[in-house]
């Protein structure tokens, strides 16, 4: 699967686009992302999955557009 | 004069004060308006350990930011009679003392158009997917935050 | 910049979408700002018995409306941060579509500017001796009253 | 003395600048006008002296500058 990274999370890992094994849900997404960057463990996330932002752990089917959004900074 | 579907509101880098002239010139030939309310997001030169910021480089989830604008917009229009709301905001390069989020909305009456313009600007500071990257002096950097 | 003198509110005729953005331009310098809120009012073609309005003719007490104007705006100044406010009210003839008043104040956060916005536009209204007269279709013509 | 006259009531008074024999004070302008005047009765206005908007009855020294003010439609 392909992750969409953003913000600061570009700085962290080190890409704007991170190709990422199948994996079968959000938390368990996270899960895995904190063991590869422990530094992302300093920096609050939200994940969108198709453009919505979700907030309770969230199956994945393959195709899904997931996001890493840190917190809104426009205006 | 609410449209059906997601509408561009990014703009490659800032937005120039003629571009506002324009657009307020446009809304001579709505004589049913009576109010229109503006807003402006204007870079600051804010310092930061001793470097002042010289720019800021926004970026967003074009998309979904787009997608979710579209959201506030219908809300806000089922919210208040408005005659019509235009919101750009930049992406790339903005230099201090340029404009990044231009929000302009009219009515008949003042007080629709600036309550609308007001909760459109928060909405859109808090709900849509956009970063700013502070440029100081000196080729260092932060990520902005809002407050 | 608050200055210490009351200052010329008064333009004789409509106010022009360029000289807003004109003086939106002159901003880009002071680069303490953060936002700008613009309000703009805008003659409407109401219909009154059948008639359009087709302009609206403004008259003033203008030396006791630009010392109430002068105390509007130390008013404002003492309870917001601004770091500049701008005001300007037509007299004589605005055409419906045409722009008889424009508001806008400048502060490093959005909030005090939008605030200050909002409260000098109803103080405009409530306290300048200001009167319009609604011009109608066919030499007829009726008081404007604000509501 | 002169009456300066704004809004509506230049209709009434058919000017905006009014001659009017020196009096005491605002309350007995008032009631002469409304007497010279009667259609007066039917406008709501508020006077003013020395450009100051008065609440109670004012004593009119001479050269004070007087003005008759209609509700205000500005903006």
């Amino acid at each position: 699967m392909e992750i969409l990274v953003f913000g600061q999370l570009t700085d962290v890992l080190q890409t704007s686009r991170l190709s990422w094994p199948e994996v079968a849900d959000t938390d368990t997404l996270r899960q895995q992302l904190l063991e590869a960057y422990p530094a992302l463990a300093q920096h609050s996330f939200l994940v969108a999955v198709n453009q919505q932002m979700i907030s309770s752990n969230t199956t994945l089917v393959p195709g899904a557009e997931v996001a890493l959004l840190p917190p809104f900074s426009g205006g | 004069m609410s449209e059906r579907k997601p509408k561009n509101i990014f703009k490659q880098g800032a937005i120039d004060a003629s571009f506002i002239g324009d657009s307020i010139a446009k809304h001579a030939s709505n004589t049913r308006i009576g109010g229109h309310s503006i807003f402006l997001g204007q870079v600051r030169a804010d310092e930061i350990n001793g470097k002042a910021v010289v720019a800021i480089e926004y970026t967003a989830y074009e998309e979904m930011a787009l997608q979710k604008m579209f959201e506030i917009r219908e809300a806000i229009f089922a919210k208040y009679p408005l005659t019509c709301m235009h919101v750009y905001h930049s992406l790339g390069t903005v230099k201090a003392g340029e404009i990044c989020l231009f929000v302009f909305t009219s009515s008949a009456h003042r007080k629709p158009a600036i309550d609308a313009c007001t909760e459109c600007v928060e909405r859109i500071k808090a709900e849509l997917p956009v970063w700013g990257k502070e440029i100081l002096e000196g080729e260092d950097y932060q990520w902005k935050q809002n407050i």
